[in-house]
């Protein structure tokens, strides 16, 4: 079975938030949510190098220990999703994921936040396969239909790489060998602790 | 047909069609017992005097202020916390949009939900404590003030755990409690809420007749 | 006294003000990245790849070094460290060992009342009795405890829940719970510190510790070495007091925090005040099944004292008889000698017969 | 206690199935939180509950088929392949075109929310008029109507040129062809389009170095390149799926990247190297580079004797330009770029990327003609790898140029002589008494009309001071915004002295709010690209055929419906629509293609029929990921989106020319020469040099050597003349006979002829690195007119003041006072990747708008450390012409000390005020904010009128 994952090249992402505005658009998410975002670091100086980083999808997921309704499940690819039927919009995830990948549609007073939303690896949720109902509250399921997630695959420069963690980590070494230097891949050993990487 | 489309559909039609007609039937018998004839020529008007009478108990009396202020604190809380909860609230607007009157209007937001219902709540339990644990409050107590006083909670209660709005069975419980305290309503002390004008109307005649200014 | 009340809830109040301002003050501070270290521009080859080398820079990361990003509120942030030790903590001893704390409170209880018993009152009752809390006293009481035993529940179904209840009634059940449950929790949370200040307000005179409490402890409470003598408070309600005050406090300064979480931006401050909320709360929790039992099935008489507010006169020389003379000024049978030195002479209408 | 536990375990599935069914169903979020007041996060919260969304909710529920439409991304112009799944009529969703070797599924930010932009409720929606101040709906012929009464009383009273024609860089070309049409059948040359803003000066220069002004490469041809140098050009966010390619060459041959620019930007990030230089001295920087290469005979030597005229004259400028006075001019020290010459000769060929930093300047096309020096010095143009690689800005900012919806050109850049106007009538099939007719006189109809950055000054000037009959009266703004141009206050004035105001546009434009009108003022909803279909141009000169994604929304029309509505109602819908196929008021597309085809012969337009781009974009997997040739399949060997020039008719099958003047590939398969486009010799004071190109020529070529263009003389001259046909022949005797040149013969036969000889048909020349007829031939720098340099007066002022395009324009009147201890800190401008162009569309898109949704100025931290400007307060921002506007401050050292920067997408707040509720209702973007150009100063290029909106000054104070 395949292993899903993501990577992104910090050498090659250039924040064009197409992988933000990609999500967005194929999965209707409301203002304010993010499911991604990309980071900059040292903004505007040498140095300057973007991210971009969702739901990494953990081999050993904090989200998924600390959810006190555990409403949490991976699938046999390594997807993390979760059930918005289930879930209670305590936040715990939010304070657990090393990630930042739990949105609340409103993070307001008395802890109002709403249930929670993050990227599905565009693999829906636990409701049936493009039904209306997954789609509305997960979004759609390229998964289902074959496809990989659409932020990488609009990735503007080809730096954020999702699939199959085998595949994933050759492109990124061949990158890395044909550049002549490398750096160590963005969040890798975090979220896929003990698995082959570059 | 779910449990909740029972509570909210059919029986909440049921007991609200109870409630309306036995707050009437209350309402129609203390009209028909009338008033006491008066012994000697009214000085004032009675109408005046209905209306300065429900006016007049709205403020406490100081020598009553001082000494049960918490009540009073608490009575205020509880009652203008309910009616905004109660007549203001998102859900609620919706619910009497839907069902009942077909428009709706503004609602509090829900952080101003959920201050109303503290206050509403934090009135009920200081009344309710007061209730058993000051010895005359719990020697002219009996079941039925209890009873009202734990039906008005619980259905406050329900009401407040189901505000995440997700789970259909949390809404069901609240339904279903409204339903039985709609029920309970007419034939039980939760009726002051319709006679109260009445009863303070009714003195407030009297004394308004008498001639005495309140 | 009233003065020194008032003084006392003024700073308790004013505490948790600046706690809460404090939260907020750190939202207002310029992020990180504002903050910028100028870097000499280099003009060598490298000039747009930074001073920093490749391997520093993710370590860096790896620790919590945040950038800028369009979106979001934390949204610069890549890797927060500390969530993983969060959940460790919360996984290996708090939800681990707060269910068994829970548990061996109960076992303790229940172990002490077979052995023990019911501390009956060993003059009966006299059918005489002095009244010990006023009305106002008893409604903060019972407000306080009704409050404390919805957070308690609601809190302790979250807490727990997933590894108690949801096995037993399937997750969809138990998500309908701990829905309700943290509804609850937070809808009643503000009112606990109502309560809390207006408790304070009310039992703080008289709580203070004095040297009978040290005697008091000595002698075990009177459970090893013949009768403690004790005030309107004995030492035992008086630690009672101070660890709501105190913990409360605690809880209540982390509960605002998680209530409205727009207040601090700061995801590690959420972290420690989940933390120090559950342990605090299940310290309380685990004091208050102790209060519960001494006030109920644990001593004949105690009871009342909440509910009519007035106790037996037996009950007051046997359990506060250094009060019931400063009320009286009687001397009780039960008093140790020389103690008595200050006691002012109370008229005779403070026991009232029933 | 034990037993009963285990019942309950076993009791629990139980009571939860019996619950299961009330745990079902969810309350509705949207409506609950509309409800409860949870919205109230700002405007774009509250828009994420509106009615657009919901529609696709439920077309994702229904059963009906999905079908895969491609179109081509409205924004940048590295041609994106949009594909669109359509169900019931409505666009679903996105899928990443992997077949498009431009994209290879790419997308940025903006072609990633394509489908907001079709199906954003933001738009237009119905055709409505300014009354009393307030908006009011109108009808669609009402509209026409009115509007056209309107114009026609102007022609009578002012004459045609008081109506100016404003178009895009939206349309696609078929629409673009019809708009230069109908202003020419208008009677006017006041029409004009956002080229002028962007790239005029690189088509000027460029055109007049080599001979045609565009990109010489293509995106997929940067992967060979073996270098990159950037000039005032930041493709991470103006062009980000180009970064793909650059990637590619950096990655693969290690090819360094070089970044000139005043920023530190995105791109420079990702560079080898960056140089900062100080804004408006970029030919001080390539002198300086060119300075280090002939001072170590780095030049191609070889390469400049074969195909290079007049690099004598440049080598004598570049002499000046030592380090040290490059580094006093510009701040580059001299080891820098020593280092990056060094770098340039080491690694070719090269690549030279240029941008808007580069053109929008007084003298950009002295930079641009640098640039084209520099890459001449080094031997790159002409090379697979190497080229001058323009990136445009727009969609079809290629294709509107090409078809000249400039005001000096007729389409195919014929110019405006009588002879071009004989060129096009005979192609339209019109007669030049009737065109002529048209226009004021024959005079205005051959002399160039106001550019559009003066279009101000075209209605604000005196009468007396413009050559034609009276002001600007009437203004048709199509798909233009008023917020990219520069001298915002001025425009205020303009826009409310006028008598007729009307955008056509799919979003209402700041031209709808900008001004303090309160009638005159007319809204037509367009279409966007994705509800009709058509060509559209990429960067890299290939066509590329966009299909018909839904059917218009609300009540918009396609433009080119538009334009047919006006003609009829103007009165020459019969003469411009003789050959065109009439559906329901739309032309038919393919018709409009066939028409241009048969007229488009200087530049190669003529070979890409609506049959062939089909087939293309059908194809599309079958081509070459770098070469962009078809490799097998039924389009074996052509060249995608056969990039023009495509000679010849279709019929020929020219593949197409992915890189210009590449002599290693016979010209019938993609392969040229430098066009002989300025004579055979040059005039006497540049040594009545030979222009031909010496010893260097296309493989294959018959003649080896260089030759002029051909005429049917030459053909006579050389025997070819036979291989003519008898329709060909037939045409070209009753033309003009032997004077009959290549670019007027309609039948294509003297392009077929000289092609078949393996020749050019323009000739083989070499390139002229000497612009003898522009006003500085050699390139030279002159500090910008706002300045504060005040030391460089001396020996780098400006021009002196002149007349150009109708209208006196100022130089040296302007420089000549002294800002520069007022106003200390240069200002420049530049583009932020999720917003495009004027912002309207994309500021309307509510996944783009909450990514930025603040206007904002870069400011050094160690400025507004002096100021005492903090990290996002608000700011006002002040130019020497008195206009300021209210930002956030951004402090940071992406800007060097002494340089400030905005980014110019937005509009909607004039000088601190939020003119918010001026919008049509519902019509508003969801992020407004101050038009960088409200404050942007005076300033024109010398020869295209290209506005300075790069370098120019400005103070900065707390607001």
């Amino acid at each position: 079975m395949a292993r899903m994952k993501f990577l992104c090249d910090a050498e090659r992402c250039i924040e064009c938030n197409a992988c933000v505005t990609a999500c967005k658009n194929e999965h209707e998410v409301p203002w304010g949510i993010n499911r991604r975002r990309v980071v900059t670091l040292s903004d505007g100086k040498p140095g300057e190098r973007s991210i971009s980083v969702a739901c990494m999808h953990c081999s050993d997921a904090p989200c998924m220990a600390v959810c006190p309704v555990d409403c949490f499940y991976q699938t046999p690819d390594g997807v993390v999703l979760h059930n918005k039927d289930l879930c209670i919009g305590c936040g715990y995830c939010f304070f657990a994921c090393p990630f930042g990948a739990p949105q609340y549609p409103q993070a307001g007073n008395f802890g109002s936040r709403g249930k929670m939303d993050k990227c599905t690896f565009c693999a829906g949720g636990p409701d049936a396969d493009h039904s209306a109902e997954e789609f509305k509250k997960y979004g759609r399921n390229r998964m289902a239909e074959g496809k990989l997630p659409i932020c990488a695959e609009m990735c503007s420069t080809k730096a954020l790489l999702a699939g199959d963690g085998n595949i994933v980590s050759n492109i990124y070494r061949e990158r890395v060998v044909g550049r002549g230097f490398g750096s160590g891949a963005w969040g890798w050993g975090r979220a896929y602790p003990g698995s082959v990487s570059n | 047909m779910s449990f909740l489309q029972i509570v909210e559909g059919p029986l909440f039609y049921i007991a609200a069609a109870i409630f309306l007609i036995g707050a009437i039937w209350r309402v129609i018998g203390i009209i028909k017992i009338g008033h006491k004839r008066d012994l000697a020529p009214p000085k004032g008007s009675g109408k005046v005097g209905f209306v300065a009478g429900n006016l007049r108990h709205f403020l406490p009396r100081k020598i009553f202020a001082k000494r049960t202020w918490v009540h009073i604190i608490a009575g205020y809380s509880f009652h203008f916390g309910l009616f905004a909860l109660l007549l203001f609230a998102a859900p609620h607007i919706d619910f009497a949009r839907d069902r009942i009157l077909g428009f709706d209007w503004p609602a509090l937001p829900r952080w101003g939900f959920i201050i109303a219902a503290q206050f509403a709540f934090a009135g009920l339990i200081m009344l309710w404590v007061r209730r058993f644990s000051d010895p005359v409050m719990r020697l002219i107590s009996d079941w039925d003030d209890h009873i009202g006083s734990w039906l008005t909670f619980l259905v406050m209660l329900t009401g407040c755990l189901a505000l995440q709005e997700s789970h259909n069975a949390l809404k069901a419980i609240h339904m279903l409690f409204v339903d039985v305290w709609l029920i309970y309503f007419p034939f039980s002390r939760l009726m002051h809420a319709g006679t109260f004008f009445l009863s303070r109307g009714y003195t407030g005649a009297t004394y308004g007749r008498k001639g005495m200014t309140l | 006294m009233m003065l020194h009340r008032l003084i006392a809830a003024i700073f308790f109040i004013a505490l948790m003000l600046v706690s809460v301002t404090t939260i907020n003050a750190q939202s207002v501070r310029p992020p990180g990245n504002a903050v910028n270290q100028s870097t000499d521009e280099q003009i060598g080859t490298s000039n747009t790849l930074g001073p920093d080398s490749q391997s520093k820079y993710w370590h860096d990361l790896r620790q919590g070094k945040s950038g800028l990003s369009t979106t979001g509120r934390s949204g610069g942030l890549l890797i927060q460290a500390q969530g993983e030790q969060w959940r460790l903590i919360r996984k290996n001893y708090i939800i681990k060992y707060s269910g068994w704390v829970l548990a061996a409170v109960l076992v303790i209880l229940v172990l002490f009342f077979l052995i023990r018993g019911k501390i009956r009152l060993k003059g009966g009752r006299s059918g005489q009795t002095i009244s010990r809390f006023s009305l106002p006293h008893r409604t903060a009481h019972w407000f306080m405890a009704s409050i404390f035993i919805m957070l308690g529940l609601s809190g302790l179904i979250l807490l727990l829940g997933r590894t108690a209840l949801a096995p037993l009634i399937g997750k969809n059940v138990y998500s309908i719970f701990a829905s309700a449950a943290m509804q609850g929790h937070n809808l009643f949370g503000p009112l606990f510190i109502v309560a809390l200040v207006w408790m304070y307000y009310l039992f703080v005179p008289g709580n203070f510790f004095k040297m009978v409490d040290l005697k008091w402890i000595l002698k075990g409470g009177g459970l090893i070495g013949g009768h403690a003598s004790a005030g309107h408070y004995n030492f035992g309600e008086k630690v009672w007091f101070w660890a709501v005050a105190i913990v409360g406090l605690l809880i209540s300064i982390t509960g605002i925090i998680l209530e409205f979480p727009w207040l601090s931006a700061n995801l590690q401050l959420l972290q420690i005040s989940t933390i120090v909320h559950a342990i605090g709360a299940v310290g309380l929790i685990a004091f208050a099944l102790g209060h519960i039992y001494i006030g109920t099935i644990g001593m004949e008489g105690a009871l009342d004292s909440m509910t009519t507010g007035d106790v037996d006169v037996n009950w007051a020389k046997e359990h506060h008889d250094l009060w019931y003379e400063e009320v009286t000024g009687e001397k009780s049978a039960t008093h140790d000698q020389g103690e008595t030195g200050h006691a002012q002479v109370y008229s005779q209408d403070k026991i009232t017969g029933v | 206690m034990l037993r009963k536990k285990i019942g309950a375990v076993a009791n629990g599935p139980r009571l939860s199935s019996a619950l299961k069914e009330m745990t079902k169903g969810t309350v509705d979020r949207r409506t609950f939180l509309k409800r409860s007041g949870l919205a109230v996060g700002g405007i774009g919260a509250a828009a994420t509950l509106a009615g657009g969304r919901v529609q696709k909710a439920h077309a994702a529920g229904s059963d009906a088929k999905v079908e895969l439409k491609k179109s081509v991304c409205t924004n940048c112009s590295v041609g994106c392949t949009v594909m669109a799944e359509v169900q019931n009529g409505v666009w679903i969703g996105q899928e990443p075109g992997f077949d498009s070797p431009f994209n290879l599924g790419a997308h940025c930010a903006k072609g990633a929310a394509a489908r907001e932009a079709a199906h954003g409720d933001r738009r237009l929606k119905y055709p409505t008029k300014l009354v009393d101040g307030k908006w009011k709906r109108i009808s669609w012929d009402d509209a026409i109507n009115e509007i056209g009464d309107k114009m026609l009383d102007i022609k009578k009273t002012s004459g045609p040129d008081s109506v100016y024609w404003l178009g895009s860089a939206k349309h696609n070309n078929e629409q673009a062809y019809l708009f230069r049409k109908l202003y020419a059948f208008w009677g006017s040359n006041n029409g004009d389009h956002q080229a002028r803003i962007c790239h005029s000066t690189t088509v000027a220069g460029v055109a007049n170095t080599w001979g045609y002004g565009a990109m010489t490469n293509s995106y997929n041809d940067i992967h060979k390149s073996k270098s990159m140098i950037l000039f005032g050009s930041n493709p991470t966010e103006a062009h980000p799926v180009a970064m793909q390619h650059l990637m590619k060459a950096k990655e693969n041959n290690n090819a360094p990247l070089i970044v000139v620019d005043p920023r530190f930007t995105r791109t420079a990030a990702k560079a080898t190297e960056f140089v900062r230089m100080r804004p408006g001295t970029d030919v001080p920087v390539v002198w300086g580079i060119l300075w280090h290469i002939f001072e170590n005979g780095w030049e191609d030597k070889e390469y400049i004797r074969q195909r290079v005229w007049g690099l004598q004259y440049v080598k004598e400028e570049v002499a000046k330009w030592t380090p040290e006075e490059t580094e006093r001019v510009t701040g580059i020290p001299g080891r820098q770029l020593k280092r990056v010459a060094r770098t340039l000769a080491n690694n070719r060929p090269g690549t030279l990327i240029w941008c808007m930093g580069g053109t929008q300047h007084t003298t950009g096309n002295n930079n641009t003609r640098a640039y084209c020096i520099l890459q001449l010095a080094l031997g790159n143009i002409g090379k697979s790898g190497g080229g001058a690689n323009i990136f445009r800005g727009h969609d079809n900012v290629q294709g509107a140029t090409d078809f000249c919806v400039l005001s000096h050109s007729l389409p195919g850049y014929y110019g405006l002589k009588k002879g071009s106007w004989k060129h096009w009538a005979r192609v339209w099939d019109v007669d030049y008494e009737y065109l002529k007719g048209n226009f004021a006189s024959e005079k205005l109809m051959q002399s160039k009309g106001i550019p559009v950055s003066r279009w101000i000054d075209g209605v604000l000037e005196d009468k007396g001071n413009i050559d034609q009959p009276d002001n600007v009266r009437g203004m048709v703004f199509w798909g233009h915004a008023p917020n990219s141009q520069t001298r915002g206050v001025e425009m205020k004035k303009a826009m409310e002295k006028l008598d007729l105001m009307v955008v056509i546009d799919p979003y209402p434009t700041v031209s709808a709010v900008m001004h303090d009108r309160k009638d005159g003022v007319y809204l037509l909803p367009a279409s966007t690209q994705y509800e009709t279909y058509g060509s559209v141009t990429a960067s890299n000169r290939s066509l590329q055929w966009r299909e018909k994604v839904i059917e218009p929304v609300f009540e918009s029309l396609p433009d080119h419906t538009i334009m047919y509505k006006f003609a009829k109602k103007l009165g020459f819908a019969d003469e411009m629509f003789k050959h065109i196929a009439i559906n329901n008021d739309e032309p038919l597309i393919e018709d409009v293609t066939r028409e241009f085809n048969k007229g488009m012969w200087t530049i190669g337009y003529t070979g890409q029929t609506p049959e062939r781009l089909k087939a293309h974009m059908k194809y599309q997997h079958t081509f070459d990921k770098t070469t962009l040739q078809a490799r097998g399949g039924p389009l074996d060997g052509e060249y995608y989106g056969l990039p023009w020039p495509c000679w010849g008719t279709g019929d020929i099958k020219h593949p197409g020319t992915p890189n210009l003047y590449d002599p290693s590939k016979p010209v019938a398969e993609g392969g040229l020469c430098f066009r002989n486009r300025f004579g055979l010799k040059s005039p006497e004071k540049w040594g009545s040099e030979n222009l031909l190109a010496d010893g260097s020529y296309p493989v294959d070529s018959e003649i080896k050597d260089g030759y002029p263009e051909f005429t049917m003389a030459m053909l006579k001259k050389l025997g070819w003349d036979k291989d003519l046909t008898d329709t060909e022949r037939t045409f070209i005797e009753g033309l003009a006979g032997d004077k009959t040149n290549w670019k007027v013969d309609l039948t294509g036969g003297i392009q077929r002829v000289a092609i078949k000889h393996g020749c050019a048909p323009f000739g083989n020349a070499k390139a002229r690195t000497v612009v003898w007829n522009f006003p500085d031939p050699i390139p030279t720098h002159r500090e910008p007119l706002y300045t504060n340099r005040r030391d460089l007066m001396d020996k780098y002022a400006t021009y002196d003041d002149k007349r150009a395009y109708r209208l006196p324009t100022l130089y040296a009147s302007i420089q000549k006072n002294d800002y520069s201890k007022n106003y200390p800190i240069i200002l420049t401008s530049g583009r932020l990747v999720e917003y495009e162009g004027g912002g309207d569309e994309s500021r309307s898109n509510p996944w783009l708008a909450e990514l930025q949704q603040d206007m904002f100025v870069e400011i050094n931290i160690a400025d507004a450390n002096d100021l005492g400007i903090r990290e996002g307060e608000m700011v006002w921002v002040e130019t020497p012409e008195k206009s300021k506007i209210k930002v956030k401050a951004m402090l940071t050292e992406r800007v060097g000390k002494g340089v400030a920067f905005l980014p110019f997408h937005f509009g909607g707040h004039f000088q601190g005020e939020d003119r918010r509720s001026k919008y049509p209702e519902g019509a508003d973007p969801y992020v407004l904010g101050e038009a960088a150009n409200t404050a942007m100063t005076y300033g024109y290029d010398s020869v295209t009128q290209m506005q300075e909106t790069k370098a120019s000054l400005c103070k900065i104070t707390r607001a």
